[in-house]
């Protein structure tokens, strides 16, 4: 029944989170501020929702189960690993790009020509 | 406790919907693949929820982490794209730099 | 099958469809073909195909996104239509 | 019951056909090749979308042996028959079609990453990827 | 080991592909002797198997040794049989004849070309084994990547051309697939025999689904075989490929096609359902009709010699299909040796082709002057080709148009009698021109062009191509004389295949 | 010496994924982290001078600040949720890019330092040169997170021995 | 071309949705499909004749098994396709235009320090994908895609020559002919031993087990070569695709 509860509670903060990612995807003024808001969706809203799975895969502890919770942690850590990166790369791209001369000074189409 | 997963994944649908209107209108390249790497994450968050579902978590906990990690080499390979080529057009972005030691 | 999911799914599917080929920059339009890729996946996880499910999750986010993204590369980004 | 019946029963189909359509008039109209494949792409999909949905049952689950059906008959003597019996046929999905499309999704991927080898081969001997172009190209001689 | 027999056709050349990729890379040369040895075992084989077929009867061969509707099986019939025979010898023909032309024509590829070679024809053999609705469609793919990727080795225009061949092959394979999908969607089976029992037994007949799924099949495998309308890709992609891939891809890629249209048509659907129930019959030999009309019409305004062979073989297409679709017995024989009789015709006008155009680095008829008096070995060899396509008597084309006419007189379809003559008339047409051109125009002047070709400008000119261009070329030839003298043999066995089918009791 | 500890750790990653212990599984599983120690050991633990105790402690002190870095994570969740939540929100939302000069001298530190700000939302890492992080914050607060705490406990994991 | 695909599309459109009228209703399981006595078979028998508890595996390596060799074959042939068509003289000025690539390299540490951490775990992974085919989703070929991309994920986030220093392009093709000779081979070694090609079953006196667990046996097996065939091609389109057929620069 806690578990239950905890379940539900985990569930509901997960959804609200991930609201509030979109909402700021979909507010923020440019992508640089829209990435923060995605890096919630990456963080908090995804740890509680899988935080959640797991609380439900051990209403009934058995081994198997107790090997998929492992397993649902190491979605956490591999999601909670590749977000930031994949972020700071699209960020790197975005920033790279604008300020300082790009790093191949021609476009790919012309050399073949 | 069935239905409260069923919802909960509905409403994360309803959610990704509203990604997917980023993904729409989003003026740059880079706000897409934003928006298309969050629901890559959610997409991993959905197929366990699928997977309570069926009651066989233990068969999906597999492939939505290879959804994890292979996600990010997709993302990683269009931000490396980025990297490499010169925009198609510039966006303009007013960032104000504070220097601190 | 959960049948709401599919519902949701579907009409996804044909938005991210119509997309892909609507946009004119090739990139953004491999990006979104990346959506649909895990549309379908979810599609399948959800009609209880999980191996093909998987095939698409392995062969959509990591094969073919990143094929298309080199091939653009090598080419070029801008579409006519 | 009746929502499901109404809405439900066919939508799957509809649906592919749409777009499988799609993906059909992008890969005849569209001027960009690689849109083409892109099109390609999504036809192929739309396909293995009919055939998984003709696979599903109502109540089935994934078309994997449960965990103690399996193990019961581990233990079971070779020629006792008993545990098998507990398999029922209505509680897993069709498995052939998801065999078939496992190939089918193969076949997509090896057939879309040759198409993109040869884009880039015309676009290293034509210099552009819109078929227009290379046609005019070809017609003043150049190609 | 006698019942191995149709897996070791199939596996002889696959392995030798995989040997190829694996050892090719590391000494070039031996490459084109594995090719060789293979396809010698594999037709050998397939020689046998004809024999045990024709003494036989059917032959089922279960992979994996799970059993009918379970597994996938082979089924060979004397017709495959006959099919398979043709496969081997034209591939080993080409692979003889690829020893010049692959080092001219893609000279850093060398071992790709030879796995892309022999799996093409591990594709086709495979495509006219199995038993199988589904595996067939994997053997179409394997043997469709194969000829995109040996069209697209060349030159500009052939890259292309394979491109537009990629999109259409999708089409049509994808067609294909969901007609088989439709199929299975209300039968629940794979096996060829299996859904035709089905179909038989639960009256099906008059189920939509099937009929679209008729279409859908028919469809795909028209694009495969450049059926008229849907040719688009075909001229294209045949004239601009290298040259002995065109002399795999011409004679093979389109007649594998037919041959499975005529499975789909005969032992997957059965007679009743096609002609009987469904009574298209004179729609689709009307198509043919337009097709051959078409085709000829369409040869007659090309420059290109290999071009002018490409839109021919659209014309021979039309005749085969509506060969088949004329469903009474005389038609289908003639169709089937058409099927036959063309694949050697157009390896030998392909090799022709493509020994002048090695030699000569000319593709236009216009250039052609003289090329009696230089190469005259190879002119026979065209000759006899260009015979027999127009039709002339001992030659293997004349017994096939014979069938063909008789079967269409027999089915009172006298369109089809028309279009036949007329594109007999059109063929003699195009290769006198090219004879005339050949024979009677001064060589003088192309001697002078000769000097601005830095490739043919050897020291003794244009001569006879080598000797393994040469002698594939005229064992082709001999063979059209011999297939047309040995026609009985040939009937004979394809009599019994359609006997097997039930088809005798189903004349209109 | 390190690549059977990565064969050791790959092993256990392994029991985690199979959930087998039959031996035909176990079989396989040495067979495959053996083939993947053999195949990229090389990409782990760049820094091989390190003793095995210190990397335990390492280990230790890393899992301690995990619990830390969630409750930053949380509080700055909170701070972005409001940005994007509440009307006014938007208006705090000044884009920053600060420039930190970090004393932290592995590069493994550094990675950690850099993946730990853009972790927490409202700051990301632009770029690393050497040792100076360009760091972009979403508004002042976020910005001012940044406040060289995060920094210290990571030189505490990492860079104990070296002070 | 714009009306013609447009006819093309509305008429075969309207000719599936008119046969669509005439199927079963989703899910139903009640659908001939579903009761015929094929897909009854499979879903019945395949644990019992295979020891398999994934009936995809099964079918897919032994009741199908013909099929999924020619699917490996199409892999294979698309590799080596892509090789064929891509490969050109080599252009020399593809050094002058990638010399900041050193430079990219040492900038990117964050990327370079995630792959490091994920890429042996992938690998990992993907082998345990490969060898639990037969109790949970997967197999030779999504293991194979899952090795695949960690190559690639190290070619992006380093550069090309990184992961061809690993695995260049001749190991590549190398390894996926002998992928697929693998799985011919185990087919072979079938026919020899006096069964039908693939028949797995025959193997059992080979390995000393009883005929059943042989084809559980022979599964593996199978997988395993389609494994090798996938990885390297992956990576090897990749590299191809990627560097235009010049095995340098790249994405």
């Amino acid at each position: 029944m806690i578990l239950n509860i905890a379940c539900l509670a985990l569930l509901t903060i997960g959804v609200v989170i991930f609201f509030g990612a979109v909402i700021g995807v979909l507010r923020f003024p440019d992508f640089y501020s829209r990435m923060h808001a995605a890096g919630i969706s990456d963080t908090m809203s995804t740890i509680s929702l899988l935080t959640a799975f797991a609380l439900f895969q051990l209403h009934d502890l058995s081994w198997p189960n107790l090997l998929v919770v492992g397993k649902i942690f190491f979605i956490v850590a591999f999601i909670s690993l590749t977000g930031p990166t994949s972020t700071h790369a699209l960020m790197h791209a975005g920033y790279q790009r604008r300020n300082r001369p790009p790093v191949r000074k021609q476009e790919p189409d012309e050399d073949m020509t | 406790m069935e239905d409260v997963f069923l919802t909960t994944g509905i409403l994360l649908f309803i959610l990704a919907g509203l990604v997917l209107l980023r993904v729409v209108i989003g003026p740059t390249a880079i706000d897409r693949i934003v928006a298309v790497n969050m629901l890559g994450t959610q997409t991993t968050v959905l197929l366990i929820l699928i997977g309570i579902l069926f009651h066989r978590v233990d068969m999906f906990v597999d492939f939505a982490l290879t959804y994890a990690l292979l996600n990010f080499v997709g993302s990683l390979a269009a931000a490396r794209y980025l990297l490499r080529t010169k925009p198609l057009k510039d966006t303009k972005i007013i960032v104000t730099e504070v220097d601190r030691a | 099958m959960i049948w709401q999911f599919d519902i949701i799914i579907l009409g996804f599917l044909l938005i991210a469809a119509i997309l892909a080929l609507r946009e004119t920059d090739l990139l953004s339009a491999t990006m979104i073909f990346g959506v649909y890729s895990f549309l379908m996946c979810l599609l399948w996880a959800e009609m209880a195909a999980v191996d093909v499910a998987f095939t698409e999750a392995a062969v959509g986010a990591g094969a073919s996104t990143v094929f298309l993204i080199s091939t653009i590369y090598n080419t070029k980004r801008k579409s006519s239509d | 019951m009746t929502i499901t019946e109404f809405v439900v029963s066919r939508l799957n189909y509809w649906i592919y056909v749409i777009l499988m359509m799609i993906g059909l008039f992008a890969m005849i109209s569209k001027k960009n090749l690689i849109k083409k494949l892109i099109g390609m792409s999504i036809f192929q999909t739309a396909i293995i979308l009919f055939y998984v949905s003709m696979g599903v049952k109502e109540e089935s689950n994934i078309p994997i042996l449960e965990h103690n059906i399996a193990h019961a008959s581990d233990h079971a003597e070779a020629s006792d028959h008993g545990q098998v019996e507990e398999i029922r046929a209505e509680n897993y999905a069709n498995p052939l079609p998801h065999v078939l499309m496992l190939t089918a999704i193969v076949v997509g991927v090896a057939t879309l990453g040759v198409g993109l080898a040869v884009v880039q081969k015309i676009h290293q001997e034509f210099g552009t990827i819109e078929e227009p172009e290379i046609l005019a190209k070809i017609k003043s001689g150049h190609g | 080991m006698v019942d191995q027999y149709p897996a070791i056709i199939l596996l002889a050349p696959f392995f030798a592909a995989i040997a190829v990729s694996l050892f090719g890379s590391w000494k070039n040369g031996l490459c084109l002797p594995m090719a060789i040895i293979a396809l010698g075992i594999s037709l050998a084989a397939s020689i046998a198997l004809l024999g045990q077929v024709a003494a036989e009867g059917e032959i089922v061969y279960l992979l994996g040794g799970w059993s009918r509707p379970f597994g996938i099986e082979f089924r060979i019939d004397p017709l495959n049989a006959m099919l398979l025979v043709v496969v081997t010898t034209v591939a080993l023909l080409t692979a003889v004849y690829s020893t010049q032309a692959a080092v001219l024509e893609t000279p850093n590829k060398y071992p790709q070309f030879y796995t892309l070679f022999l799996l093409l024809v591990t594709g086709l053999l495979g495509m006219s084994l199995t038993g199988d609705a589904f595996n067939l469609y994997v053997l179409v793919e394997v043997a469709s990547l194969t000829s995109y990727a040996l069209i697209a080795m060349h030159s500009k225009r052939a890259v292309l051309a394979s491109f537009n061949y990629i999109i259409m092959g999708t089409i049509g394979a994808s067609f294909y697939l969901l007609g088989v999908g439709y199929l299975y969607i209300k039968t629940g089976s794979l096996n060829m025999v299996d859904i035709r029992e089905i179909l038989q037994e639960t009256g099906l007949y008059g189920s939509k689904t099937i009929m679209v799924a008729f279409m859908l099949i028919m469809v795909g495998v028209w694009i495969k075989m450049a059926f008229f309308p849907l040719h688009g890709w075909l001229p294209n992609a045949y004239s601009y490929a290298p040259s002995s891939t065109s002399c795999i891809l011409a004679p093979l890629m389109t007649k594998v096609t037919v041959y499975v249209m005529i499975r789909m048509m005969l032992t997957v659907f059965g007679p009743e359902y096609v002609f009987q129930y469904l009574g298209w019959s004179n729609v689709v030999v009307w198509m043919a009709v337009l097709a051959i009309v078409a085709g000829s019409i369409m040869a007659l305004a090309q420059t290109d010699l290999k071009k002018m062979f490409s839109y021919i073989i659209v014309a021979e297409v039309g005749y085969m299909v509506g060969g088949v679709w004329l469903a009474n017995e005389t038609a289908f024989i003639g169709a089937f040796y058409h099927v036959i009789s063309d694949a050697f015709m157009t390896l030998c006008l392909f090799l022709a082709a493509g020994a002048i155009i090695t030699k000569t680095g000319k593709r236009s008829i216009s250039e052609m002057e003289g090329l009696f008096r230089k190469m005259p070995w190879t002119m026979v060899g065209f000759v006899i080709a260009a015979l027999s396509m127009i039709g002339i008597p001992p030659t293997c084309g004349f017994f096939s148009k014979w069938y063909l006419i008789n079967g269409a007189i027999e089915a009172g379809h006298w369109g089809y009698v028309v279009a036949l003559l007329f594109s007999s008339l059109i063929n003699a047409i195009l290769f006198f021109k090219v004879f005339e051109v050949a024979y009677f125009s001064k060589p003088s002047h192309g001697q002078e062009k000769d000097e601005n070709q830095p490739e043919s400008a050897g020291t003794d000119g244009v001569g006879e191509p080598p000797a393994t261009m040469l002698a594939p070329l005229l064992i082709t030839a001999s063979g059209l004389l011999l297939i047309g003298i040995f026609n009985q043999d040939i009937v004979i066995l394809i009599r019994q295949a359609v006997s097997s089918f039930g088809f005798i009791g189903f004349l209109n | 010496m390190y690549s059977i500890l990565v064969f050791i750790l790959l092993f256990i990653v392994w029991i985690v994924f199979s959930g087998k212990f039959d031996w035909f599984h176990l079989t396989l599983g040495i067979f495959s982290a053996s083939f993947v120690t053999y195949f990229s050991s090389d990409l782990y633990f760049t820094d091989r001078t390190i003793g095995l105790l210190e990397r335990l402690g390492q280990l230790y002190r890393f899992c301690r600040y995990l619990f830390w870095l969630l409750y930053q994570i949380l509080l700055a969740n909170l701070h972005v949720l409001r940005l994007a939540l509440w009307r006014k929100g938007l208006k705090d939302v000044v884009p920053t890019i600060i420039r930190i000069k970090t004393r932290l001298q592995s590069n493994y530190a550094r990675y950690v330092l850099a993946n730990s700000i853009t972790l927490t939302p409202g700051t990301v890492t632009l770029r690393i040169e050497e040792d100076i992080l360009f760091v972009h914050a979403i508004s002042r607060k976020a910005a001012a997170s940044l406040d060289g705490e995060m920094e210290r406990r990571i030189a505490d994991i990492f860079e104990r021995a070296k002070r | 071309m714009k009306t013609l695909g447009a006819i093309a599309v509305i008429i075969t459109g309207a000719l599936l949705l008119y046969a669509s009228e005439d199927f079963p209703a989703w899910g139903d399981p009640h659908s001939p499909a579903s009761q015929y006595r094929v897909s009854q078979h499979y879903i019945l028998k395949t644990f019992e004749e295979t020891s398999v508890p994934n009936m995809v595996t099964a079918i897919l390596a032994d009741y199908r098994g013909y099929d999924t060799l020619f699917e490996t074959v199409v892999i294979f042939t698309a590799g080596i396709a892509i090789i064929a068509i891509l490969r050109g003289p080599i252009d020399k000025r593809v050094r002058l235009r990638l010399a900041s690539e050193k430079k990219l390299r040492e900038s990117n540490l964050i990327l370079a320090q995630t792959c490091r951490l994920l890429v042996p775990i992938i690998q990992l992974f993907a082998l345990y994908v490969i060898a639990h085919g037969h109790h949970s989703p997967g197999g030779g070929f999504q293991g194979g895609v899952i090795f695949g991309g960690s190559l690639i994920l190290l070619a992006i986030s380093f550069q090309l020559q990184t992961a061809l220093d690993r695995v260049s392009e001749k190991k590549a093709i190398l390894l996926a002919g002998v992928g697929v000779l693998i799985y011919s081979g185990i087919g072979l070694v079938c026919l020899l031993l006096g069964g039908n090609f693939l028949d797995y079953s025959i193997l059992h006196n080979l390995l000393q087990v009883d005929p059943i667990t042989a084809r559980s046996h022979g599964i593996l097996g199978v997988e395993i070569g389609v494994a090798f065939t996938v990885a390297s091609i992956m990576f090897a389109i990749y590299a191809n695709l990627s560097s235009r057929g010049r095995m340098k620069g790249g994405l």
